[in-house]
């Protein structure tokens, strides 16, 4: 695997085909978890360690199976990952993870874990598909944070609220404080609050392609002009 | 008799699976483009969940017990993908028609996270078997009916003048936010 | 954890025996989708795709190997189509694949030396005459593929979009612009 | 420019003269409110309708939309009325802008604008505003001399724009919760309904005053009606189905359950019947749709004043029915000319 | 008294018809010029049969009827052809169609007549055929040959519905036809009737027309018709649409899709019957109507003019006046705009309105939709438009199709009452053509993937056995080889490839020595069969150039 | 076909099993590393939740093992049994914290986490669970406002102090949320009455070890 190819499908993972604005996939932890950027960034980061370990674990099996216990093998084999990761993190960091509460086993039905081994990982050999794992899971994490941190603003006027719980006591003084007494505005940190901030991000999203198009396109009308 | 009624009717709408609890977002959003298209999978996932929720009762409560609670996860999605591989073969098989309508949702089903959610949220509650068996159809059905709902609005919203940068998806997820808020209506109602 | 391994294990068993099972007992053959796909793909059989014809086209997309937006004498409609059918997101045409008005074949009489070649070509039969003879394109039935263009050797067809008249003409889409910008 | 196409004659009625009308069926409401209330909900208003017409302005700019042939079309001022009477009048400045803003902006425009909006704008600002502001959004004014001290409108203008009160006044002493809350509070604590409706807060059917606002209301619609702006599906139906419905539950337990008169005559229902749940946009256009929607509003109106977590479910309501109007449209459909029955 | 029933919705838009009625018929000066379209009428266009040049009589054929539902087209006085080309017609789409141009030499020569005395006499069938070949076509606004409506097919009909409503305001043509020429109306009914085996006749006239009322009623009196009933109907837009006048008169509501003949009505339009009555009685054939001129004249009134009669010279006899912006063919409701006021009177111009600023103002800017049901209110046919519209604006042709769009009978109706001022007809119109050429599309679709796949096979086919002749042939070079090895040396023959290649080279230098030469046809020296051949193939290309200039290949 | 049925089925069973085994095992093995640390975390995150109302200076125990299980009573509000932990100072009862509920909040049910001192008075109060409305009735979490920190030091007393301000009582309340402040100072009442009632057998020997 050479670095072009490395570049290409970290790029694809993480703006392309990222998956909470593009492809629409593994969006209930997106939604459920972004009320502020912890618990979002946790999450994420926790994602795409199960989709880069799954990658690389199923990869390499995938001639093997049957094809009638595929699906069922592979869930096995992403629900053992998951597992595993839930326990380290019980262990570890006891208090993120009552706060992830259900969605860290929920990452084994996360569609995006799944679909992205029939879709990349059932096709490529492991290094390959450890990457493209880690790299939507990537994508993922950076939907997660922009969310989680526009809803908290919104929501509490602070940011990174909590980072505690993941980096221990002595982080505390790094929750920043935004709008100092905010009213808040209880709608961006309650389901629907998610539903909208996220239907704006891929507005923007959409806006930025856009932008990015009729840039490009200027471009090369204008070394048309100048070859002319 | 009422205890039960409240569950349904709880699942459905007071802790709607979609609207409320956030599960099952991504058929939710992938599959509500055309009404037909919402119905199959609201009919495939209240079979296989209705399913799901009493094998992931017996398992839990009979083959782990508490001292291997730590398989839950691992030996309840293994199952509910297994009914779901099977149930796409034989629907495939013994009724061509049925395949027709439910048949391409069906494999889509094992990756909605609500499938595993319901079965751990009734570990987690405690439910008894009837209780599980409720909660997995109350809640399958909250999910359909969202589904349905959704697929309406977003039919008839393909003929609105929906600014060029929220056309498709973005204007969807304003959408389910705003029928969200519209569903917190619900919140007290069954407390 | 031997308890663990042998109830992991019994589930397995009995999952795989009876999904085992069901794969022989209800293995079904072909893809209905090909047929859907192509019933609606034009039948203009011109290989713009990128595909000999629009079956192979309908099955490369039924297997997911190309894009639903290669087809232009489908236009956008087509594409509208394709992407309900699949229950995909439209996507426009992107680069050189744009569709253009539609068109027939015409021979001219005066050049056409009867060298048989654009028969061979037409992949709809729409051209009838002999060797030596004078051939002629059956209008109706020319689904403008231009396809028979090439082959000729002395450029003699040449492609005619098909007038508008008051029979086949079309009332407009109402314009209202909507823009503050006159 | 238009194409010039039969048919060449229109007969002369506008979306402009429609929305004026009905704006001006409000006024008797909102004068018996300024009666009993004082001129509290004018401030509201106004403000509103500022902060509706700007926004609505800057996203038709933003989408390069004629700005002054829209505005001058009434509904963003009509969307600002109808939320400015559904919140407290004495809700603070930024409240109402807030509201405003999100009910104009992303209820109605992100849909595309006037009739593209699936959704009841002035009920959405509503419900985000009840939903992330329940505090503000529970202080309601205190009708004319039942509260313990006067509150003059420059008293009234300061807690709005500054949120503060005169010296010593404390804002229980000048606000209340609704009757709808009060009762609901009451019944939580036991309290039965013979006995609440015996606080001096209640009239001859529902609120002191309030009953009169609704009744304003009740007027306006009437005039509606006879100006055949809205049919008479929608408000006959939501009406009668609410107080079907509270009869049955008050026949049954009249200690627990209140009269279906209190039902029609307090919270928004008078508002709703007429003024909200008319609304041509979000409403189905079937006649049997418009009276299933009313007849579905009405029981989750009833169910959610009753049992639910909010103190009147006008809007909830509004906007759950909302949901269900394209699939109520599909399944209502009347048979076209000809296709009725069979005739040999 | 007879009950009348009702229909759903309908408006009442100002009539302006006293402007009009008050003046009788007056005849139309002849015209400079005239220019008869060959496609007047619904089905296939007529077939030139003159030529520029010739010299025509009144009431000569000079379109024959092509086809099963077609009608001919004849010359509306005597002159000489100048010329059979593609002019503009009175069409909304302003696109040229095939029109003859006759300079009138003043003579009004008619050509010899044949008059008939009593039709009793003559059968179903001679009468129908006299009336084809008269151009009769229905003068409500359809423009159906008349012939087959009056196709009595099995079931049997039991009434006859002469529709005299005229609805749309301005229009006053039917009403002055009724006053004057009654009794030549009630005879083209009884002959309608006996063709058509009904029982009765209804005559449908909407109550703002008493003078026409009275004067049918005498006229029915008069001439001792029985079961025949002159009925005044309510003023109401669209009162007069064949579905909505029967639903009115006899209460049945005839199915979308279904012929009113199924259900024992048939409709025919006053001036039909008119027509088809001077027809068969003096031998005249369809070459003149009457045409109300209204709208921006100085004395708006009814002209009986010839088919082909330029419209400004029509108008210019009623005074055009300043300000006219162009003219509007039929009524405000459903009237088309003329691409060019010279266009020629067809067989449907029952109007012309010169239009100005100040009698139809520009439309306003539309406004988005309210879905405030005004237009579902007054919708004749009962349909959703609010619905329609949204799915016809988003393309969306499917669901317009599902919310019964072919339905719509474009009254106009629902235009006239939005409050939007959203041109809801042209929304339907667009997608009805939408969905015309759809289909078209598909039809030739499904046709060429059938042709494909033939070929496909044959292909397949031709393969094999060339495979299998290659085969046998092998087989036996083999043997033969086997039997006589020396004999025969394999010919060189060069790989067919090449052969191909040098024919072609050489085919193409004759070409181009042929076209250096003056377009030789070689048709010398050929056999009958070739020529033959050759004829057929030329007669193909015609009809296929033909094709390829006005058709979707369909 | 009988065959070929039965070897699919042995195929992929064994498939399904070899993988299955294998998972069982990673996962088996990580439980077994982890699962220890797990219930040490779980302890921390209860003695620190303890701690914050039960004073460092009144226990020297171990408070984690020393447990008793409290049945279902309707002074308390538990439906299920619940577990209560005592604070020893020297050997001698200090403090008892136990868990009620108050079942008549706004939304619902409240979870509440009650420390009492040997003496009947309050050492502090805390919510574990709620459903009030966020930004109205959720001021009783300590993470929203100091309120609940307004039951620390009160004792039983006369009965009439134990409402809300507004009832005429003695506990803040915040306008327009009242019902919440409600349902928790009469859970609260309660509590302290049970422990009254009951005072001698919560402190009761023998001392109820965790099972490892
Ligand atoms: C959606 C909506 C919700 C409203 N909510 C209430 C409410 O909860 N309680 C109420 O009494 N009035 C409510 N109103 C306001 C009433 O319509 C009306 O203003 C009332 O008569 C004011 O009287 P009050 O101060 O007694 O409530 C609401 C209005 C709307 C439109
Ligand atoms: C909206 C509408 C209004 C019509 N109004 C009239 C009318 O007033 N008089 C009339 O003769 N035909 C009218 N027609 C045409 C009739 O529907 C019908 O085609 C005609 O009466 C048939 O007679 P014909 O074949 O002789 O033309 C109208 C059609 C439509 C769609
Ligand atoms: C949306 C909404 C949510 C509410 N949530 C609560 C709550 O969580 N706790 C509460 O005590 N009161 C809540 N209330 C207020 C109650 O309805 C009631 O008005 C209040 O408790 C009475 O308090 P008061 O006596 O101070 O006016 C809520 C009100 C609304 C409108
Ligand atoms: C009878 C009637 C009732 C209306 N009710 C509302 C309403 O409840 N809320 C609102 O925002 N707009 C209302 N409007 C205005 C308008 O329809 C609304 O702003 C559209 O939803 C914006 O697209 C109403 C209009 C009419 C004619
Ligand atoms: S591009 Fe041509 S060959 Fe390909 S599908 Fe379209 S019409 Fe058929
Ligand atoms: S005649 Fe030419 S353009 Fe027409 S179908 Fe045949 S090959 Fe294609
Ligand atoms: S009349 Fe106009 S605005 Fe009203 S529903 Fe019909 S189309 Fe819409
Ligand atoms: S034009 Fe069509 S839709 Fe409109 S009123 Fe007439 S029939 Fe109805
Ligand atoms: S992540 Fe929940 S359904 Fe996809």
């Amino acid at each position: 695997m050479n670095y072009q190819e490395f570049k290409d499908i970290l790029y694809n993972g993480v703006w392309k085909q990222n998956t909470g604005v593009v492809q629409l996939l593994g969006m209930c932890p997106i939604l459920a978890v972004s009320s502020s950027v912890v618990n979002g960034v946790s999450l994420g980061l926790a994602t795409s360690v199960v989709m880069a370990l799954s990658g690389a674990a199923i990869a390499p099996i995938r001639t093997v199976v049957p094809n009638e216990a595929r699906i069922p093998v592979f869930i096995l084999i992403i629900a053992v990952l998951v597992t595993v990761i839930q326990y380290l993190m019980n262990a570890y960091m006891y208090s993120l993870y009552v706060v992830l509460g259900i969605f860290i086993p929920l990452i084994v039905t996360n569609c995006i874990v799944l679909a992205r081994i029939e879709a990349f990982a059932a096709k490529n050999p492991p290094m390959q598909s450890a990457v493209d794992g880690f790299a939507m899971g990537l994508g993922l994490t950076a939907v997660l944070a922009v969310l989680g941190g526009i809803r908290e603003i919104f929501g509490h006027g602070t940011l990174l609220s909590g980072i505690d719980m993941a980096l221990g006591e002595s982080a505390k003084s790094l929750v920043i404080t935004v709008v100092p007494d905010y009213h808040g505005f209880l709608l961006a940190i309650l389901p629907p609050g998610a539903f909208i901030t996220l239907g704006m991000l891929i507005a923007t999203k959409n806006w930025l392609n856009l932008r990015a198009e009729a840039r490009a396109r200027a471009e090369t009308s204008t070394v048309q002009t100048q070859a002319a | 008799m009422t205890e039960y009624l409240l569950i349904l009717l709880g699942a459905v709408f007071v802790n709607n699976i979609v609207m409320v609890k956030i599960l099952g977002l991504c058929p939710f959003m992938g599959v509500s483009k055309k009404l037909e298209a919402a119905v199959g999978m609201g009919a495939a996932t209240t079979f296989v969940l209705t399913l799901g929720s009493g094998s992931s009762y017996l398992i839990s409560h009979y083959l782990l017990g508490p001292d291997l609670a730590y398989l839950t996860t691992l030996s309840f999605i293994v199952v509910i993908a297994g009914i779901v591989q099977f149930t796409e073969m034989a629907v495939e098989k013994t009724s061509p028609s049925l395949y027709q309508t439910l048949g391409i949702y069906l494999p889509l089903i094992t990756t909605n996270c609500a499938v595993l959610g319901i079965p751990l949220l009734n570990v987690q509650a405690k439910h008894n078997f009837m209780e599980s068996l409720l909660f997995g159809f109350g809640g399958s059905v909250g999910f359909t009916l969202v589904m349905v709902l959704f697929a309406g609005l977003r039919e008839r919203m393909e003929g609105a003048d929906v600014p060029g940068i929220f056309k498709g998806s973005a204007i969807a997820m304003v959408t389910a936010g705003l029928m969200s808020l519209s569903f917190m209506g619900f919140s007290g109602l069954i407390k | 954890m031997l308890g663990a391994l042998l109830v992991m294990a019994a589930i397995a068993i009995v999952l795989g025996a009876v999904l085992g099972f069901a794969a022989i007992k209800f293995r079904v053959e072909g893809n209905p989708l090909v047929d859907k796909i192509d019933a609606v793909l034009p039948q203009t059989q011109c290989g713009q795709c990128g595909y000999p014809g629009c079956k192979p086209y309908a099955t490369a997309i039924a297997e997911g190997a190309a894009d639903i937006n290669k087809c232009p004498p489908g236009g956008e409609e087509g594409i509208h189509k394709l992407a309900d059918l699949l229950g995909m997101e439209f996507k426009p045409f992107g680069g050189e694949t744009v569709p253009k008005p539609k068109a027939v074949a015409i021979i001219d009489e005066t050049t056409c030396i009867g060298c048989t070649l654009c028969i061979q070509a037409c992949p709809v039969d729409a051209i009838v005459g002999a060797a030596k003879q004078m051939h002629t394109i059956i209008a109706a039935e020319c689904t403008g593929c231009e396809l028979c263009l090439a082959p000729c050797p002395v450029d003699c067809i040449s492609m005619a979009p098909i007038a508008e008249s008051v029979t086949n003409w079309k009332w407009k889409y109402p314009v209202y612009a909507l823009t503050a910008s006159k | 420019m238009s194409g010039f196409f039969s048919p060449f004659i229109t007969k002369p009625v506008s979306v402009s003269r429609i929305m004026l009308n009905v704006l001006l069926a409000l006024v008797p409401g909102i004068a018996l409110y300024v009666w009993f209330y004082g001129p509290a909900i004018l401030i509201s208003l106004t403000l509103a309708s500022i902060t509706a017409l700007g926004v609505e302005a800057l996203m038709l700019k933003i989408q390069n939309k004629p700005v002054a042939f829209f505005l001058k079309d009434n509904t963003a001022l009509l969307t600002a009325w109808l939320l400015a009477l559904s919140i407290p009048p004495l809700a603070p400045w930024w409240l109402v802008v807030v509201g405003t803003a999100f009910a104009i902006s992303i209820s109605k425009h992100l849909y595309g604008g006037l009739g593209n909006n699936p959704f009841n704008p002035a009920m959405i600002g509503y419900a985000v505003l009840i939903i992330s502001f329940p505090v503000h959004m529970t202080h309601w004014l205190t009708p004319n001399g039942l509260g313990e001290i006067a509150f003059s409108f420059t008293d009234q203008l300061n807690y709005i724009f500054r949120e503060v009160l005169p010296g010593d006044v404390k804002l229980d002493a000048v606000t209340m919760a609704t009757p709808l809350d009060t009762l609901k509070t009451q019944l939580h604590l036991n309290g039965s309904i013979s006995d609440i409706l015996d606080m001096p807060i209640y009239g001859h059917l529902a609120g002191i005053g309030s009953e009169w606002v609704a009744a304003g209301f009740l007027l306006g619609g009437l005039y509606l009606l006879a100006q055949r702006i809205i049919s008479w599906h929608l408000p006959v139906a939501y009406l009668g189905t609410l107080f079907f419905i509270a009869a049955l539950f008050h026949l049954v337990d009249p200690t627990h359950y209140v009269q279906p008169g209190f039902h029609l005559f307090s919270g928004a229902a008078m508002l709703g019947a007429f003024f909200i749940l008319t609304d041509p946009v979000t409403s189905p256009t079937t006649p049997r749709g418009k009276i299933f929607f009313a007849m579905g509003a009405a029981l989750l109106t009833y169910l959610i004043r009753t049992f639910g977590g909010f103190p009147d479910g006008m809007a909830f309501a509004t906007l759950l029915m909302n949901i269900c109007v394209p699939l109520i449209d599909a399944w209502t459909q009347p048979k076209v000319f000809g296709k009725k029955e069979k005739q040999s | 008294m007879r009950t009348l029933y009702q229909f759903h919705g309908g408006i009442h838009p100002p009539t302006n018809k006293t402007q009009s009625n008050a003046t009788p018929i007056a005849g139309a000066a002849l015209p400079s010029r005239l220019v008869i379209p060959l496609h007047q009428h619904v089905g296939n266009s007529a077939r030139p049969v003159v030529e520029a040049g010739q010299h025509v009589l009144k009431g000569q054929v000079i379109g024959m009827a092509e086809g099963h539902l077609s009608s001919a087209v004849h010359a509306s006085t005597s002159g000489t052809i100048a010329a059979i080309d593609e002019q503009l017609v009175a069409h909304p789409s302003g696109i040229p169609d095939l029109c003859i141009t006759l300079i009138p030499d003043g003579q009004d020569e008619w050509i010899a007549r044949e008059s008939c005395e009593d039709w009793t006499t003559l059968s179903h069938s001679e009468l129908r055929h006299k009336l084809r070949a008269a151009g009769v076509v229905g003068l409500g606004g359809a423009v159906f040959p008349s012939d087959m409506k009056l196709y009595s097919h099995k079931q049997k009909i039991k009434t006859l519905v002469l529709n005299g409503a005229e609805c749309e305001p301005y229009i006053t043509c039917d009403d002055l036809l009724m006053r004057e020429r009654a009794a030549d109306i009630l005879q083209g009914a009884e002959m309608m009737r006996a063709l058509l085996y009904a029982e009765e006749v209804l005559i449908g006239i909407e109550d703002n027309k008493p003078e026409a009322i009275a004067a049918m009623r005498a006229a029915v009196a008069a001439g001792g018709h029985q079961k025949m009933d002159v009925i005044a109907v309510p003023t109401i837009y669209p009162g007069g649409g064949a579905k909505q006048l029967i639903r009115v008169l006899t209460g049945i509501e005839v199915a979308a899709g279904v012929r009113s003949t199924n259900m024992g009505v048939q409709c025919f339009n006053v001036g039909t019957a008119y027509s088809a009555w001077r027809a068969i009685r003096f031998g005249e054939p369809l070459i003149s109507r009457i045409v109300t001129i209204t709208g921006n004249v100085a004395h708006p009134q009814n002209f009986e003019a010839l088919i082909g009669t330029p419209m400004n010279e029509l108008v210019a006899q009623s005074e055009q006046l300043a300000g006219t912006t162009n003219y509007i063919m039929g009524g405000p409701m459903m009237g088309v705009p003329m691409p060019s006021k010279e266009v020629g009177v067809i067989k449907a111009t029952n109007c012309i309105i010169a239009s100005s600023d100040a009698i139809f103002p520009k439309a306003l800017t539309a406004l988005p939709c309210i879905r405030c049901t005004r237009c579902a209110d007054v919708c004749p046919s009962e349909l959703q438009p609010q619905e329609l519209y949204w799915f016809s604006k988003a393309k969306n042709l499917d669901k317009a199709e599902d919310y019964h769009l072919f339905d719509c009978i474009e009254c106009g109706a629902c235009s006239y009452v939005c409050p939007s001022n959203i041109p809801l007809v042209q929304y339907y119109r667009f997608a009805k053509s939408e969905i015309w050429a759809r289909d078209a599309g598909k039809k030739a679709a499904d046709a060429a993937r059938e042709r494909h796949e033939f070929r496909e096979s044959r292909i397949e086919r031709e393969k094999r056995e060339k495979a299998e002749k290659l085969a046998a042939k092998e087989k036996a070079a083999q043997e033969a080889k086997a039997v006589q090895p020396a004999i025969a040396p394999v010919k060189p023959d060069a790989d067919p490839e090449n052969t191909l290649q040098l024919k072609i080279q050489t085919a193409i230098d004759h070409a181009k020595e042929q076209a250096a030469a003056i377009k030789p046809k070689n048709t010398e020296q050929l056999t009958p069969e070739q020529q033959a051949q050759i004829d057929d193939i030329e007669a193909r290309r015609a009809r296929i150039r033909e094709l390829a200039k006005d058709a979707t290949p369909t | 076909m009988r065959r070929t049925i039965a070897k699919a089925s042995f195929h992929t069973a064994l498939n399904l099993a070899v993988f299955a085994l294998i998972g069982t095992a990673i996962l088996a093995f990580t439980f077994a590393q982890t699962h220890e640390r797990i219930a040490q975390s779980e302890e921390a995150e209860k003695l620190k939740l303890i701690s914050q109302i039960v004073p460092q200076t009144l226990f020297d125990n171990d408070i984690i093992k020393d447990t008793l299980e409290i049945k279902p009573d309707p002074l308390l509000g538990n439906e299920d049994t619940t577990t209560a932990y005592r604070a020893r100072l020297g050997g001698e009862p200090s403090v008892i914290v136990l868990e009620a509920i108050a079942p008549d909040g706004y939304s619902g049910k409240i979870g509440l986490l009650i420390a009492i001192k040997n003496s009947g008075e309050l050492a502090g109060v805390r919510v574990l669970t709620h459903k009030e409305t966020p930004g109205l009735g959720d001021y009783i979490e300590i993470a929203r406002s100091p309120w609940i920190k307004g039951f620390d030091g009160k004792s039983p007393g006369n009965d009439a102090d134990w409402k809300v301000k507004k009832d005429g009582g003695q506990f803040d309340y915040m306008a327009g949320a009242t019902i919440t402040p409600r349902a928790v100072v009469k859970a609260v009442h309660k509590a302290l009455q049970y422990y009254a009632a009951h005072h001698d057998a919560l402190f009761a020997r023998p001392i109820k070890e965790l099972k490892p």
